[in-house]
């Protein structure tokens, strides 16, 4: 079974600490392509998920049939024979998604996330661990990725939620800027994904760098709250 | 003739894979913090890639169309890529110790390149012969290694400047990726004539 | 104990020198166009210099720089001067300004402020905004409309509204696409017989602007601001591949002196490809530097889908730029072949 | 029917793929691992134990197992630290602080009056930099000294201090260029 | 694989490759299941989509027939500015014809083809236009979708709808920049006289055409 | 004879501020209180003190031996007694002090008997250690002792020799008035240079703003008959750079990692030849130099000083104006503030300027590199400054030596035109500076690594001979059980002695042999089992239960595992 501890390091790693996309850099290529809107990003990083945890159940329980030396290419097969499941599971009933998507499915075969988790973890932990672990790095990618869609959205267009129609029939998507707003289209380009994607991860270090100055702060001095190192940290020119 | 040309201006520039199409970012980023091993990188994934669209044609065209299984190719692309990958590997290690220092811990990585898998599957949608699927495998593999040498160009000199500190390392780079890609914008319509 | 190092003397010159010659050089040029313009022109370059030294404080104080030495230097100001002028004369307010904070936050401060960003900012200003705002960046007043003042301002700050007829795809922008429509007009030749677009050797009026530019380059060459070798190349290689267009099919294609005096080629040659801090430094590297900018600008302008290609062709070779030094590096003293 | 066309196709493929790759993998096997040898040489011999392996060898190994973080070495400091990361490709991480802190060169000096001779420190020095024979008094030899402090625990009297290395013209070096606009001073401390 | 035995080259290949087959067969046995399941599903899927396009140019009520099974193979057709075979739709009321469904292709957008369907009635009206396909420019030249243009009342693309081909005069068949009778938004002229002209071109083809288009025997 | 010139490509052109300092001669600086000299004063090993406090020398006696080949000796400036041998601060840019030997002169300047010597009649080996002896050392800025760049090449013919007299800092004007007041000295001292290399050719480079010293030096050469050829060089700073000046007169260009002796050539100041005919000719070695005194001063000169003036007494001779803020040693181009006033005249005291914020304004803010290129069209070595800045302001050492550090000749150019006002040559010596350590530590690093595998070897090796040892007193014992066995068996049996029989003495030996290798087994034991928990201890047993059964053991002397081995464990 599994530990609370465990429990809250696996959930801790997936959803922050080790977040795919803002810190280990791996899955990028989803992460910047279809992040154009909210709903795809969403739509998409629910397929990674399902990948992420049925594959690393798989080769969690199989890990101890599978040669060493094949290892990697047994590992992509069970990869790439749930995706093209899950693709063929998008293209009976969320065709028209299936079709914006487009070899994005497909790619979450080699979506490095996937296969680094299943190499890293799955091959060295038991089932339950390894599901888990699925489970959070999967949702680490969906908030990234869920975040990043709606501020490329936002900017590139003023709206939030275009498109949610092809998952929800009926629902429709929310203008949140003046609908004169002319709409930034860098963001919506492949430019603006970087961008963004930078900023969202400067974003994270600058949360991070303040937690672990307050951290060193607090033993010393407890009474420096109002403390401006964060948010100007300068460039570390000294 | 110049059909050939254009389609390889338009792999290597205009739809650059990694700044254009968005494929293969894990090792753009990865390997890119220094020039030599970006050379190695691209030198890598050039002989794969090539190799990988080739074999995929095949496989496309004489096992699974003829037998209508179509939705096996996600399968059986990766694992002959894959398997491509790894007797590279070994190959290399054991032929020349040189080339092995150089691309050693780079090869494994390519299997997990989407662009590798991503440019057959786009051959495949544009339903390219095998002489175009070659070439416009060749000229994404191009369009990589060219993008890998610049970014790790530009990535070394950026290293050495006053970042703000929450910006330093990936985030910078991020940045610079997109300015990138924002110059590739201007290669938009070249590919035409 | 704080070491003073030799030389105890320097010479006296400093960076606002520097950057206070590139504006002074970049005045007959403004002259000239809001001149041809009129004064919306001026406009914009408040709006834009405004924007960036705002800009520029504000990084500054949240990186924990010291303010006003960076203010001083005037680098802001070449750079939201060039937006200025690349820019649409008659641009909304907005559309300069997110231009220029686009240049200063993140093409400039993000890398750590003066001299090193890899990238032109005030190109990337303008590659980021044509990119966005396609169609508001590729309208220019249009040939013979006179508006006052009051009514510059007004559609600056989008008082009145943006009518059709006040705007016009640029010369450059319209041989294009006129061109592309086939049929409509047989060859550049017809073209250029239209006396109001276009005049005796480039776009009507654009030719003085462009002229006063190159102007003002040579003063840059004269006071060593700027070394010969990028504005060489640049017009080198403009003057190459469409000398090389224009001799293959002169129905089709523009003469070099046109394109050497269209849109913002001499801006381009004297003022943007020489940018030390984006380009290359070594002299070889240079050349390269500004034949490729000036070979692309072309290619862009004439077939890709931009309606002027400085910026896009100046950002690619900024890419380059630091593989290209590093094959040009010069050899040093005494490591050459052989003396003499 | 479709279902064993399939099955047959891949499994041709399998066979095919496998057996190529089983057999490259015997034929083509190699031994060795330089990047050990190259870690090695990155970290600074000093011999510690800081890192929590018997010495710099086994922990380079270590590193290269990926058992080991490459944050552990104290005495190679930050550019240690940013010198693996730079050879194996990883990103760089501060000095962990359970491993110790990076701290100024020292060496070992013996107060001759207190040493008895027991030869403890001798046995301790990995790198043999004290001399002395049983029963009189050692001396460190301050060029070979690493500053390791292993020497320090085993001494029965503790006569051994370690001394911060005094700047001589040998080792003085240029300073770093004072950045003279600098307001900013005051927050970068903090 | 604690103790390590150790094989030679062709034991390890056989041993590997069965290892593999093993694998292979599991997974795409199990692939194939999935296939087999989602198969109706997909197809369904497939139709669907290809009626949706149909019914925005052709409204659902104004035929009866099997639209989807009374289709005609077209050649490479210049006229429609199409390179490649494309399919037509034929609409029938009681037999009688009622319209056609083409494709047809505008070569010159700004960046590249649009690729368009076009409703006409046997009397040369037109039902409707859509875009199929297109790279014009985001937010500039992409008004032609009637989902991104900022009109929605009454979209760019609907202006066609309820023209008839002889009556509006060849003529008329230009962006009013151009003197003729469609309107463009500013800044963007390029795509809509690209589509007016493919639309201009793919009636006058189906009206002059229109018998031979009916009568001809098609593949169900 | 005409002589083509060359050129080097940058060079800066700053005021030269000449004028001051040469309207009046030479003149003798009066003798001071206090005479304090380091015994470093040259590059290479540093001299060993010869004397002992409370010593009294003589003028000219030798105070500091060389220590090794690249070193040279260091003498007492003037007679009296040497109140002190320690560390005092001397004029280095770090303010550390140095090991140095104070005299308290008598007045009397008695000299040490001083013998000309017939230098043609000696072996160039003799004369060279006889120059190394006398503390020639080059006093153009570097110090090197002369006698080993006096060795010509093995392989290469000696072409040409350059006498440098450019003199091309700012300010400084002594090697200007040695050459117009000694140019016949000089001439005899270039002379015994040109006999010990025997090139080809010796060129006298001056630069072309010191026409009375190129004037009074081809008087000398005219009148020494000698086939000098004596140059006016264009003034361009570093002109006076022994590389760009080689270059200017010769065309040849001296890369980094080269002697220049290697391509044929060889450097010499115009005052190291003066130095070096005193030495022969007279047998004084060098107990003091010309130094400009000039700046923020009222009297500018220059002076002929004893080597161990402090410079607090000197310098009033020219009368330093009140607002005078510091004092800097060498030119404003390549000089330093030196880091105290009273800190002594050295053999590489050339200048000293005065300095006042009025004539050395405060160096504006350094502000970020705009990578202009000025500094890289400036450079003498043809080096990318902004590159170098670049790399070490980021630490990245590795690239600073990719683009060249080491070719940087720290001349100041480079700084000197820099819009940006970035101190370049501080960050150029900073990064060599940390070059350097590192090499240091790296060497460092490899001693101790290889010691540390040799102790290692070293106590697997004595573990072995323990193992050994004990193995062989065992055998030893098994052995006399065997003999004492076989003896009894065979009084039982069949009296023939032990010797006599083969089964027997195999047994023993087998027995013996067993024995060994129980011994070297409890021997390594590995360290672990001393202190085993119970179920350990289980294990360790059941092991061993299941050697046995393997037949890998002899059941019979069963040894207790764990607590038997322990104390073999800890002795081993
Ligand atoms: C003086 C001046 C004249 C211009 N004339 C034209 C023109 O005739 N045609 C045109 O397409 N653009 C014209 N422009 C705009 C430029 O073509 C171009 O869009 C702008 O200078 C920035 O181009 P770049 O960023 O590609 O260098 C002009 C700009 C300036 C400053
Ligand atoms: C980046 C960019 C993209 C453009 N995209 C389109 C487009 O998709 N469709 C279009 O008709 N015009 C487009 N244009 C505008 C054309 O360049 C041209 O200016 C315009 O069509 C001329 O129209 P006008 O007659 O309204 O001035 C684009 C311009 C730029 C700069
Ligand atoms: C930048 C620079 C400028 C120099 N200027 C002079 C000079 O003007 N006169 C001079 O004699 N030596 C000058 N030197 C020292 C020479 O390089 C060289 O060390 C000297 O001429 C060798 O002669 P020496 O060994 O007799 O001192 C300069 C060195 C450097 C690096
Ligand atoms: C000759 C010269 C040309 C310049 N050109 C540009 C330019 O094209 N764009 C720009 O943003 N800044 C330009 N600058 C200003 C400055 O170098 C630039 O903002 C830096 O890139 C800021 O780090 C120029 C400066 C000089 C001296
Ligand atoms: S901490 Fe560093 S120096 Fe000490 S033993 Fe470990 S690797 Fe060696
Ligand atoms: S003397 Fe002490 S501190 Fe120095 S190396 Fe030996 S054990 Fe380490
Ligand atoms: S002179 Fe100064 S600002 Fe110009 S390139 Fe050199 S270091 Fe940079
Ligand atoms: S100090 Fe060095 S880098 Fe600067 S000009 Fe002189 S030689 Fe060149
Ligand atoms: S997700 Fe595309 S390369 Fe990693």
């Amino acid at each position: 079974m599994i530990s609370r501890e465990e429990f809250r390091s696996i959930a801790h790693n997936g959803l922050w600490k080790q977040n795919t996309g803002l810190v280990q850099l791996l899955g990028l290529c989803p992460l910047l392509a279809i992040s154009t809107n909210m709903v795809n990003a969403v739509m998409l990083s629910l397929a990674t998920i399902l990948v992420m945890a049925l594959a690393n159940v798989a080769v969690a329980s199989l890990r101890n049939l599978i040669p060493h030396e094949i290892r990697i290419p047994v590992f992509i097969l069970i990869v790439a024979a749930l995706v093209t499941v899950v693709d063929l599971l998008f293209n009976a009933w969320f065709h028209q998604l299936y079709v914006i998507l487009g070899i994005f499915i497909p790619l979450i075969v080699t979506n490095c996330i996937v296969l680094a988790r299943v190499e890293a973890f799955a091959a060295k932990n038991p089932a339950l661990h390894s599901t888990l672990d699925g489970i959070f790095m999967g949702i680490g990618l969906l908030w990234t990725l869920a975040l990043l869609g709606a501020l490329r959205e936002l900017i590139g267009s003023g709206t939030l939620l275009a498109g949610i129609e092809m998952v929800i029939p009926g629902a429709s998507a929310i203008q949140v800027l003046p609908a004169d707003y002319p709409g930034f289209l860098l963001a919506i380009l492949p430019p603006g994904a970087f961008i963004l994607l930078g900023c969202l991860i400067a974003w994270k270090n600058w949360l991070d760098q303040r937690a672990a100055a307050r951290e060193r702060a607090r033993p010393a001095s407890p009474a420096t709250p109002a403390e401006p190192a964060g948010e100007a940290s300068p460039a570390p020119a000294g | 003739m110049a059909h050939y040309l254009f389609l390889l201006i338009g792999a290597v520039l205009v739809n650059n894979v990694v700044l254009v199409k968005i494929l293969g970012l894990c090792p753009f980023m990865g390997v890119s913090k220094k020039l030599e091993t970006a050379y190695g990188m691209g030198a890598a994934t050039t002989f794969v890639l090539t190799l990988a669209t080739g074999a995929s044609f095949i496989i496309d065209h004489y096992l699974l169309i003829p037998f209508g299984l179509e939705y096996l190719r996600t399968l059986s692309f990766i694992v002959t890529i894959a398997a491509i990958v790894q007797l590279t590997e070994m190959v290399i290690a054991k032929t020349s110790p040189m080339l092995q220092q150089v691309l050693g811990i780079y090869l494994p990585l390519i299997t997990t390149n989407c662009a590798v898998l991503g440019v057959p599957l786009i051959n495949i949608s544009h339903s390219y012969g095998f002489m175009e699927s070659l070439l416009f495998g060749a000229g994404s593999a191009i369009g990589f290694s060219l993008v890998l040498v610049l970014f790790a160009g530009i990535r070394e000199r950026v290293d050495g400047a006053e970042v703000p500190l929450p910006f330093k390392g990936a985030a910078i780079a991020m940045v610079t990726a997109g300015l990138m890609s924002l110059a590739f914008m201007g290669f938009a319509g070249l590919d035409r004539y | 104990m704080e070491i003073v190092t030799s030389p105890h003397v320097l010479k006296p010159v400093s960076i606002t020198r520097v950057m206070g010659q590139v504006c002074l050089a970049l005045l007959p040029g403004i002259a000239v166009y809001s001149w041809l313009i009129g004064p919306a022109l001026l406009l914009q370059l408040g709006i834009a210099s405004l924007t960036a030294l705002a800009a520029e404080a504000l990084l500054l104080k949240l990186r924990g720089k010291p303010v006003s030495p960076f203010l001083m230097d005037g680098s802001a100001l070449v750079t939201a001067w060039l937006i200025a002028l690349t820019f649409p004369p008659l641009s909304p307010w907005w559309l300069t300004a997110t231009g220029v904070l686009f240049a200063i936050v993140i093409a400039k401060q993000l890398y750590g402020g003066l001299g090193q960003n890899p990238f032109n900012p005030a190109m990337v200003a303008f590659a980021a905004c044509i990119v966005a705002f396609p169609a508001l960046m590729s309208q220019w007043p249009a040939q013979g409309l006179s508006l006052s003042f009051g009514q510059q301002l007004e559609v600056v700050f989008g008082l009145a509204p943006r009518i059709d007829a006040l705007t016009a795809a640029t010369p450059l922008d319209a041989m294009k696409t006129a061109l592309k429509m086939d049929g409509v007009h047989a060859s550049v030749q017809e073209l250029l017989a239209n006396q109001t677009l276009y005049g005796t050797f480039a776009g009507r009026g654009w030719e003085w602007v462009t002229s006063a530019y190159l102007l003002g380059g040579l003063f840059l060459l004269w006071r060593r601001v700027i070394t010969w070798h990028v504005p060489v190349a640049f017009v080198l290689g403009l003057l190459l591949i469409s000398g090389l267009c224009w001799s293959l099919d002169p129905a089709r294609y523009a003469d070099p002196l046109f394109h050497l005096f269209s849109g913002g080629a001499m801006l381009g040659a004297f003022f943007i490809a020489t940018d030390p801090v984006s380009g290359c430094t070594t002299p070889r590297g240079k050349l390269i530097f500004g034949f490729g900018a000036g070979a692309l600008a072309y290619l862009i302008r004439v077939f890709g889908a931009f309606p002027d290609g400085i910026a896009f062709a100046v950002l690619i070779m900024n890419l380059c730029a630091p593989l290209i030094d590093l094959f040009c590096q010069p050899a040093v003293f005494g490591k050459k072949k052989e003396a003499p | 029917m479709e279902l064993l066309i399939a099955i047959a196709v891949m499994a041709l493929g399998a066979v095919v793929l496998g057996a190529a790759l089983g057999y490259a993998s015997i034929k083509f096997k190699v031994e060795g691992d330089p990047i050990v040898e190259k870690v090695d040489a990155i970290l600074p011999q000093t011999q510690c134990g800081q890192c929590g392996f018997p010495g710099c060898k086994p922990y380079a190994e270590a590193i290269v197992k990926g058992e080991a973080e490459i944050n552990q070495c104290p005495p190679g400091g930050d550019e240690g630290v940013r010198k693996l990361a730079d050879l194996l490709g990883k990103e760089y991480k501060p000095l962990s602080a359970e491993h110790g802190e990076e701290k100024p060169k020292a060496v070992a000096v013996i107060r001759e009056e207190t040493c008895i001779g027991c030869t403890l420190c001798i046995q301790a020095c990995p790198v043999d930099a004290i001399v002395g024979a049983a029963k009189q008094m050692h001396t460190v030899v301050e060029s070979l000294c690493t500053g390791c402090e292993l020497c320090l625990k085993p001494c029965p009297v503790e006569c051994i201090d370690m001394v911060p290395v005094p700047e001589t013209l040998d080792t003085w070096k240029w300073k770093y260029p004072v950045i003279e606009i600098k307001p900013a001073e005051g927050r970068k401390a903090a | 694989m604690s103790e390590a035995k150790v094989y030679t080259a062709p034991a390890m290949a056989l041993r590997t490759a069965l290892t593999l087959l093993i694998f292979v067969v599991l997974f795409t046995g199990l692939l194939a299941g999935a296939y087999q399941w989602t198969r109706p599903a997909i197809e369904a899927s497939l139709l669907a989509e290809k009626m949706k396009f149909i019914n925005e140019v052709l409204p659902a009520g104004s035929y009866d027939n099997e639209l989807l099974a009374d289709t005609l193979s077209l050649p490479p057709t210049p006229e429609l500015g199409l390179k490649q075979p494309s399919t037509v739709y034929r609409a029938r009321r009681g037999g009688e014809p009622a319209a056609l469904v083409l494709e047809a292709v505008a070569p010159d957008g700004y960046s590249g083809d649009i690729r368009l369907v076009l409703g006409i009635t046997a009397d040369g009206d037109i039902t409707g236009v859509r875009v199929v396909q297109h790279k014009e420019t985001p937010g500039l030249g992409d008004y032609i979708e009637p989902g991104k243009d900022k009109n929605k009342e009454q979209p760019w693309i609907s202006q066609f709808a309820g023209l008839n081909y002889p009556q509006v005069a060849d003529a008329e068949w230009k962006v009013k920049k151009d003197k003729g009778r469609f309107d463009y938004r500013s800044g963007a002229t390029v795509t809509p006289r690209a589509v007016v002209g493919a639309v201009h071109k793919a009636v006058r083809f189906a009206v002059t055409h229109r018998q031979e288009l009916f009568a001809q025997e098609g593949k169900p | 004879m005409l002589q083509k010139l060359f050129k080097f490509k940058g060079g800066v052109k700053p005021a030269y501020n000449k004028h001051q300092s040469v309207g009046t001669p030479i003149a003798t600086a009066p003798l001071p209180s206090r005479l304090v000299i380091p015994l470093h004063q040259s590059i290479g090993g540093t001299p060993q003190p010869v004397v002992a406090v409370g010593d009294k020398v003589l003028k000219g006696q030798l105070i500091g031996a060389a220590d090794g080949w690249i070193s040279a000796a260091v003498h007492a400036s003037t007679s009296g007694t040497v109140t002190d041998i320690g560390p005092y601060l001397v004029p280095h840019p770090s303010g550390l002090s140095i090991d140095c030997v104070v005299i308290e002169p008598d007045g009397e300047e008695r000299w040490i008997e001083r013998q000309p010597l017939d230098y043609r009649a000696m072996a160039p080996e003799a004369v060279r250690t006889y120059l190394q002896q006398s503390g020639v050392v080059g006093l153009g800025g570097a110090v090197f002792p002369s006698h080993a760049k006096l060795t010509p090449s093995r392989d290469v013919p000696m072409e040409e020799l350059v006498i440098n007299g450019a003199e091309c800092e700012p300010w400084i004007t002594c090697d200007d008035l040695i050459m117009r007041e000694r140019a016949a000295e000089i001439v005899s001292g270039i002379g015994l240079f040109r006999d010990l290399l025997q090139p080809k050719r010796v060129l006298i480079g001056i630069e072309d703003n010191k026409p009375e010293a190129v004037a009074a030096m081809k008087a000398a050469v005219q009148t020494a008959g000698e086939p000098f050829e004596v140059l006016a060089v264009p003034t361009l700073y570093p002109a006076g750079g022994a590389k760009q000046l080689i270059r200017v007169l010769t065309g040849k260009e001296i890369p980094a990692a080269k002697r220049s002796t290697d391509l044929g050539v060889q450097c010499f100041n115009v005052a190291t030849a003066w130095t070096a005919w005193r030495a022969v000719a007279h047998g004084e070695p060098v107990i003091n130099r010309i130094v400009t005194l000039t700046g923020n001063a009222g009297k500018p000169r220059n002076w002929e000083v004893l080597i161990g003036t402090p410079m607090d007494q000197l310098l009033p001779l020219a009368e330093p104006a009140p607002d005078t803020d510091g004092v800097i040693m060498g030119g404003p181009m390549m000089g330093f503030l030196i880091p105290a006033p009273d800190v002594p005249v050295i053999k590489a005291t050339n200048c000293l300027i005065a300095h006042s914020p009025t004539l050395f304004p405060p160096k504006p803010p350094e502000m970020p590199c705009i990578r202009c290129g000025e500094c890289a069209r400036a450079c003498p070595q043809e080096l990318q400054p902004f590159e170098l800045y670049w790399w070490s302001r980021a630490r990245n050492f590795g690239k600073t030596q990719e683009y060249s550090l080491f070719d940087c000749i720290e001349c100041g150019c480079c700084s000197y035109v820099c819009p940006a006002h970035i101190p370049l040559v501080q960050y150029f010596r900073f990064s060599k500076s940390e070059i350097w350590a590192r090499e240091k530590d790296k060497k460092m690093a490899e001693g101790a690594k290889d010691r540390f595998e040799f102790k290692q070897y070293r106590e697997e090796r004595e573990k072995a001979e323990k193992a050994e040892k004990l193995a062989k007193a065992a055998a030893a014992q098994a052995a006399k059980k065997a003999a004492e066995a076989a003896a009894a068996a065979g009084s039982e049996a069949s009296p023939a002695p032990p010797a006599d029989d083969p089964e027997a003495a195999k047994k023993a030996a087998i027995a013996a042999a067993m024995a060994r290798a129980k011994a070297q087994r409890a021997a390594v034991q590995p360290r672990n089992t001393d202190s085993v928990s119970p179920d350990q201890a289980e294990e360790i047993a059941a092991i061993d239960a299941r050697r046995q059964q393997a037949g890998l053991e002899p059941p019979a002397p069963s040894p207790e595992p764990a607590p038997a081995a322990a104390p073999d464990g800890k002795e081993a």
